[in-house]
């Protein structure tokens, strides 16, 4: 197998899913990867659920579409019912702590809690919180480098956002410290 | 394909996007259409762009009105565009039609969904008989292209005006709303390109050293009309002689051919690698134009071949024009997945496998 | 004064104030809880309420049931309720 | 939902209507189609007509209207809904047929169905949920956009010159002979809640009566399209939308009957 | 077809005029349409003869709107009919996808003339794909009739309700110009043979004793729109097991078999006598339904003829079903007339005659 | 054609414009649509912009207007020739551009196209044959067809009922902002078809300032529709349509510009 | 062969040529036959030629459309010239005298011309022209008795017409006259 | 009075006789001949035209010409003279 990544981005429309996952393909594509992100809403139209499935490779994407991911990023209940069972052994699930009623039970996965929503807050800036998470998935898969991520949201941020990019390299930093400090579930083989 | 890579871009956007970017860069001068989901992004993306080109980008007041707007500026000589999903589309039909049959160049993209009726938003192929076969009345065909990739949607919008303008005929982009929303990073081609054609047969003002130009489709004696529509023919006749395009995987020494188109086709791909790895012998044959088809390519492939499975994200459309090619040589299976849903590698894999084993050596007949 | 009592579905209400701006005795603010699509929802927050309806009124999720007193009988206080 | 035991002494005054299911609503915070749906619900409920009444919705924001009126309801295709409501009156004329559209249904796609529902003068309700603003599909500029107003589809701002000036199509309609009734409201206070409730209750009223068609335009909010809170957005209205589109009656009856 | 013959008038009549008249006798209680040529005598006869029967008719402002009309009053549960020709027809498209979708019987007269474009008024058989595999957006179909006379013009009116109702889903009679404008005598079935069905999905006003009627296509999760496909899907695998219809003449000792559906069918009769004074032993399948297609009796008479001759007044449509049907198994020839032109019973004679002996005699492959 | 010699003394007063083809007309004897086409093509040549315009038809019996019209033409589908006409003029800004539409194609099918053309104040100019009934396909009626008019698919006369009151367009035209002038005339008289001259010449030089739509209502008769002579239909003309669609400006330039 | 008569009748549109096929095939019903009325407009909506086919059998009739005829009746011209050469060997035609200008040459058919529009200005009606016509017709291919033409009339008059009917009968008759009288241009054999 | 002539295309007109009705000379009238297409076409029966133009301005068919009188000069007789 070569080293393609396929990961999943799930939680609610508006807890900034889809970014997360543009961000990390823009950065895999400075790095001269392959890369494809494939967006899918729910069947409402306003609120409800969002995911992405995001692929970072170093050859030719086939299939953008996967039902079995080697990570799951998590940020909401249903998302976690609906996808813990599809991450393929071995894999990792990060979940923000704070959403999550019944957490996960599997342990032939790596499982990671990250309180990223209080983390945001604490950093005064709440709609940061996906890049706290997106900090802390890179720690345990550098499938990226942070600074790429930054450089990406550089690019990706309109003008009058550019002000924004410090809170955001912040978060970034503090999801990878929240990432090593977290006890992670150990995957029982 | 554009040739001239050597300006190009890397970049990383949406399909609906790549594909607006590309009409700017393909030289687009009009482009008239109405929102519907999950396409509405292209002439956001247009209107949010235009100032930087020198293009018309209009709100119509329906699909009704934007075929009809595409129809006038198409016939005063411009390069055109118009875009929808399912329901606009539909609604669009006469306007085809009669684009067709006045001999009119346009590109039509239309970004599925599931249907039929107001349906759902999800991506799907259920308007491939509409696309292939001609939703609208009479007989005339649109050039309709398929793409897999977000570099296609780029691509193909240079490939469909090139072909539009070389017959005199509408071409379509057949996608669906999972290619128009996904991203990848695509090399854009730059503007400038694609050369403008020649239309001494537009409706520019009669000038003192010409007849009038007329654009019409009435011809009340059917001695004429057929004669139009015998040219007409003989035009598709020379487009599937000349314009058939496809890529093919692994068929060599296939055994199960799959044969899917768009996304599909990539999903199929993963299948087969899968498939591979369980050492079954499975090729894909992804037909590129719709129309033309690749018959002829199939048909020979399969005579080679143990079976066929075509897969689909509708209830079997495509899978008419591989029995047509087939014709009875090797036994044709089907996967179709429908109303918004898209089927994992998995399911095509299991699918391969219920394929009964002696069919997988063995040729037919 | 006549006293009323509204009673909002805070499972329903999304949280959008229409009917804090609406109310004339600035009666209703946003609870800090939040519900479980994730709206801070409507909560009466002074004891003043005079069952005008004004707030069921302009309410667009139909969250609010609204009570008034039969006559200015005395000796009851009216408590905010939630349904469930 | 089942309201708990109230405290002895108190009066029920205000309960939403029956004729709601009890399904919640998907409408964005704050969006005026909730109280448009409620009212329109609460006059059939009062006028015990629920029996008698079928609906139909369009293709907009509201397209799952039927999810929430509960009456027989048909769904039609983007800008046809008076085309279907003229399909079921003809049929069934003794029953209470309402149409309810968004302004890119009613105004852009389905202008001709429109004008010529109320020029046969149908003799239905058309319910005409003007915000401004295609919200369904992502806040494209529809006809009643007012100059300047940036949405996706005019993002600098909607300018005359490329797409015109604001559609007053209830000002076109008013001056047809099928209408009987023609009037525009908003549902921004509760004072305009109550008035267009009465509007609702005399265009049944009409309709049971063979009068013709009754039109009423609601000026309405958009918070999602309009990228405003609801609050704000109410606002917005009435100081951008209200000179565009002045509230009150365009035509009635007693004009008509002249 | 209507059995109730005792009291059947024997008349004169024009095509669209007998198609309107068993309308009225088929209980037709609500008709929308829009005049286009050559089918407005249907509209015009409704409307004259209107005040005998307790019908409405009603002149709508466009096809769009006459198609959306049907929907509303299907959906109130009356039965209702249209008519148009192309151009009118293509316009219809989103409205037929939705009746599909929403599942709402109607009949659709396609009185089919030239085209492409707004082409001739001429007769044609050129919207054959268009009725047969879905002009709209999505995965559905229409029931489709084709009649040969002015005695079918009428009697399919009843079959075409009948079945629209029985499946609730749309049926198209598909005829064209010359049928609808010629005179032949015919037996009227009396008015009240046809029995209404319930329609408790009827949107009549909500009773207390029921949950509240909706009609609808708009199914946003793609789990359920994909049910209400497969739904549809299994509604057409039952009508093609039980609905196909054909006529055939001469097949039996059949060394060509002509297939041709309409008027066609009627000329390819003519020359198959021509042809069998002459010696040459032919016969002829005459598909009555187009859709359900009489794929399974084409498949069985193929591998006993020599060679198949498929006659249409289009470039070659439902040449494609014939095909699908032969799979292989024996030469299928094709003769065509477009935009207008009729074929001719010398025409096609030589057209058979132009098939190489040695396929008069001898079975392919 | 070529004249034959005058004698000495004498001078052209009229002929045919060039701009005029040979093709004999197919209209029925007496068809207005003759005279509108002959009259706009004399102001096409007059101005000598024959180089720099361009047509677009209808579908109705002026469908081969291009036939005779010696200018670049379009043959829309059955009600879009606005739409097509705005496709041109988009791309096409600096020629004269002109839609002509009957009833049917205008005020029926086409209703959407017409009041969204306008609407946009188009910079084209409209030229609309009222003659009150469906010609081309034989004498169906039009929305604009007077109430009691018998046509083929109004037996007993229009009745208001079924078909609501006939559909006076222009007036809602007028309304329109985007309308810079808007005008009705007929060509029943000499002294009309002067002053219906005058109204064609006027748009063109508007539209050579980019002044928004033009549109020029013409009442026609329709002898063979209205089962009727030339003259009576000339008669009919004045007598039932005038009083129901009186001659005039709807809308001036002056009072555009106010 | 069975006994079906294939007849073209052919004219300018207004002169009667679709009513006289009518008028043939309802005679024709009238007497049990099988029948077919099969009516081609020309190109032009308004005005030009009209053609319709009639025919009548014994037996079940299939194509509605032939390209050879036993008979024809022609009214102008340009119909002359299209059908001539479509008439069988033996077969008929006959002719309005007054608007043919250049006569037909051949000599395997017979061929009559009729001045029906001159004595349809003598019944100072001139729209019976067409009834004279198929007077004479009648006289020389009695495919139908004169009286059922009479009684399809009858049946398809409107009321307000039914005055006409006097008219009609003298004019059928007055073609039967003529075609008695003239002197028919013999096959020759 | 100014003296007019007209030229009338007999085989374009097609007899409508709205020249007829508009010639405030009532110096037209229908021919007893018929032209190619069957129609009785519009000629000159009178010496008295003016040349207004009026006939011309209402022909549907653009059959007419009309000349006038440069001066009024003695001695010309206009004469009727007809297209071929
Ligand atoms: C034929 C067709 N065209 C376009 C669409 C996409 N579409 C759905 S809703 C809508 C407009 C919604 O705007 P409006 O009618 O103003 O209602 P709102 O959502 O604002 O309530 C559009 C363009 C469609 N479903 N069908
Ligand atoms: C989509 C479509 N519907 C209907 C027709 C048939 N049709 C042709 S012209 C016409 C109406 C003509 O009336 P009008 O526009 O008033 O013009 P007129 O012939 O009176 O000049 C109709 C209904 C068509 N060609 N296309
Ligand atoms: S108006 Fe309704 S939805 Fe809005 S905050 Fe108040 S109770 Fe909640
Ligand atoms: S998008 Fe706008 S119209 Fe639609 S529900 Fe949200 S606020 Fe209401
Ligand atoms: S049918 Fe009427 S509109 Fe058409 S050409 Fe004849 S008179 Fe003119
Ligand atoms: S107006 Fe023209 S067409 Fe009519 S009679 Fe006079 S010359 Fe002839």
């Amino acid at each position: 197998m070569d080293t393609t990544q396929e990961v999943i981005i799930a939680g609610f429309g508006g807890q900034g899913v889809l970014s997360m996952g543009q961000l990390l393909v823009y950065a895999a594509m400075l790095e001269g990867k392959e890369v494809s992100w494939m967006p899918s809403y729910g069947p409402e139209m306003r609120g409800g659920t969002a995911n992405c499935i995001v692929i970072v490779s170093g050859v030719r994407i086939s299939s953008p579409i996967v039902s079995k991911f080697s990570a799951a990023i998590v940020l909401n209940q249903p998302s976690l019912d609906k996808f813990v069972e599809k991450v393929l052994p071995g894999g990792l699930l990060i979940y923000e702590r704070s959403t999550i009623i019944s957490p996960p039970a599997r342990t032939d996965i790596e499982v990671l809690n990250i309180p990223a929503i209080d983390e945001a807050h604490r950093l005064t800036a709440k709609q940061v919180a996906n890049v706290v998470l997106l900090g802390a998935f890179l720690e345990r898969l550098p499938i990226v480098k942070p600074e790429n991520v930054i450089l990406a949201l550089r690019k990706v941020l309109p003008k009058h956002r550019q002000h924004l990019l410090p809170i955001n390299e912040q978060a970034l930093m503090r999801g990878k410290e929240l990432a090593i400090e977290a006890v992670a579930e150990p995957i029982a083989r | 394909m554009p040739t001239h890579k050597e300006k190009s871009e890397v970049l990383l956007m949406k399909g609906n996007e790549a594909l607006a970017e590309a009409a700017f860069r393909a030289g687009l001068q009009a482009y008239f259409g109405y929102p519907i989901t999950p396409q509405s992004e292209v002439i956001e993306y247009l209107m949010a762009e235009q100032p930087k080109h020198d293009c018309v980008v209009l709100q119509a007041e329906s699909e009704v009105a934007a075929i009809n707007m595409i129809f006038g500026a198409s016939g005063a000589g411009a390069r055109v565009m118009t875009s929808s999903s399912g329901p606009g589309i539909s609604l669009m039909q006469e306007g085809i039609s009669y684009m067709a049959a006045s001999q009119l160049p346009c590109l039509i993209v239309n970004v599925q969904r599931g249907g039929p009726g107001l349906g759902t938003i999800q991506p799907s192929q259920g308007d491939y008989f509409q696309a292939t076969k001609g939703g609208g009345h009479g007989d005339y065909r649109l050039i309709v292209l398929a793409p897999a990739s977000v570099q296609e949607m780029a691509d193909f919008v240079f490939d469909g005006f090139r072909l539009a303008e070389k017959y005199r005929n509408p071409a379509m982009i057949l996608t669906d709303g999972a290619l128009g929303q996904m991203m990848e990073k695509l090399e854009m081609p730059p503007k400038g390109s694609l050369p403008y054609p020649e239309t001494p047969w537009a409706t520019t003002g009669k000038r003192k050293d010409r007849k009038r130009n007329v654009v019409t489709s009435l011809f009340m004696q059917p001695e004429k009309m057929e004669e139009v529509n015998l040219h007409l023919q003989e035009k598709y006749r020379l487009i599937e002689e000349t314009e058939v395009r496809y890529e093919e995987i692994d068929v060599d020494d296939a055994d199960v051919l799959l044969v899917a188109f768009g996304l599909v086709a990539r999903i199929c791909e993963k299948a087969m690698h899968l498939a591979r790895e369980k050492g079954l012998r499975v090729g894909l044959l992804r037909p590129i134009t719709l129309f033309p088809y690749p018959s002829k390519r199939l048909a020979e492939l399969s005579s080679k071949v143990g079976s066929v499975l075509t897969v689909e994200m509708n209830a079997g459309q495509m899978l008419e024009d591989v029995r047509l090619a087939v014709e009875g040589r090797c036994p044709v299976h089907f996967k179709g997945r429908m109303g918004g849903m898209i089927p994992s590698p998995e399911e095509v894999l299991e699918a391969i496998e219920a394929i009964p084993a002696k069919l997988h050596v063995e040729l037919q007949r | 004064m006549i006293r009323g009592k509204v009673l909002i579905a805070e499972e329903i209400c999304k949280g959008c104030e229409l009917c804090i701006t609406a109310c004339p005795q600035d009666s209703l603010a946003l609870s800090e809880k939040i519900n479980l699509k994730g709206y801070r929802f409507a909560v009466l927050v002074q004891d003043n309420c005079t069952g005008c309806v004004n707030c069921a009124l302009v309410c667009p999720d139909a969250a609010i049931t609204v009570y008034r007193q039969k006559k200015p009988a005395k000796g009851i206080n009216p408590e905010i309720q939630v349904a469930v | 939902m089942d309201l708990p035991p109230i405290t002895n002494g108190f009066e029920l005054v205000y309960k939403k209507p029956q004729t709601l299911t009890e399904t919640p609503m998907h409408y964005c915070p704050g969006c005026g189609h909730g109280v448009v749906h409620r009212v329109l619900m609460e006059v059939i409920e009062e006028m015990g007509i629920q029996d008698r009444t079928i609906g139909v919705a369009p293709v907009g924001c509201s397209v799952f209207a039927y999810d929430y009126m509960n009456v027989d309801m048909q769904e039609a295709a983007h800008g046809r809904a008076s085309a279907v409501a003229t399909g079921i009156k003809r049929v069934l004329p003794d029953r209470f047929v309402y149409s309810y559209q968004g302004d890119g249904d009613l105004a852009a796609i389905g202008t001709a169905e429109t004008i010529h529902t109320v020029n046969r003068g149908e003799n239905i309700l058309m319910v005409f949920i003007n915000n401004g603003i295609y919200g369904m599909t992502g806040g494209q500029m529809a006809p009643t956009s007012i100059l300047g107003m940036k949405t996706t589809t005019s993002p600098f701002g909607r300018d005359s010159k490329l797409a015109g000036h604001p559609l007053k199509i209830t000002n076109l309609i008013a001056q047809l002979p099928g209408a009987f009734y023609v009037t525009r409201h908003a549902v921004h206070t509760a004072n305009a809640v109550r008035k267009l409730k009465k509007a609702i209750h005399s265009s049944f009223e009409y309709q049971l009566l063979n009068k013709g068609t009754c039109f009423i335009e609601v000026l309405s909010n958009c918070p999602s399209g309009w990228k405003m809170t609801p609050a704000e957005s109410n606002k917005w209205l009435e100081e951008n939308m209200f000179p565009i589109y002045p509230l009150g009656d365009l035509k009635t009856p007693s004009q008509t009957m002249n």
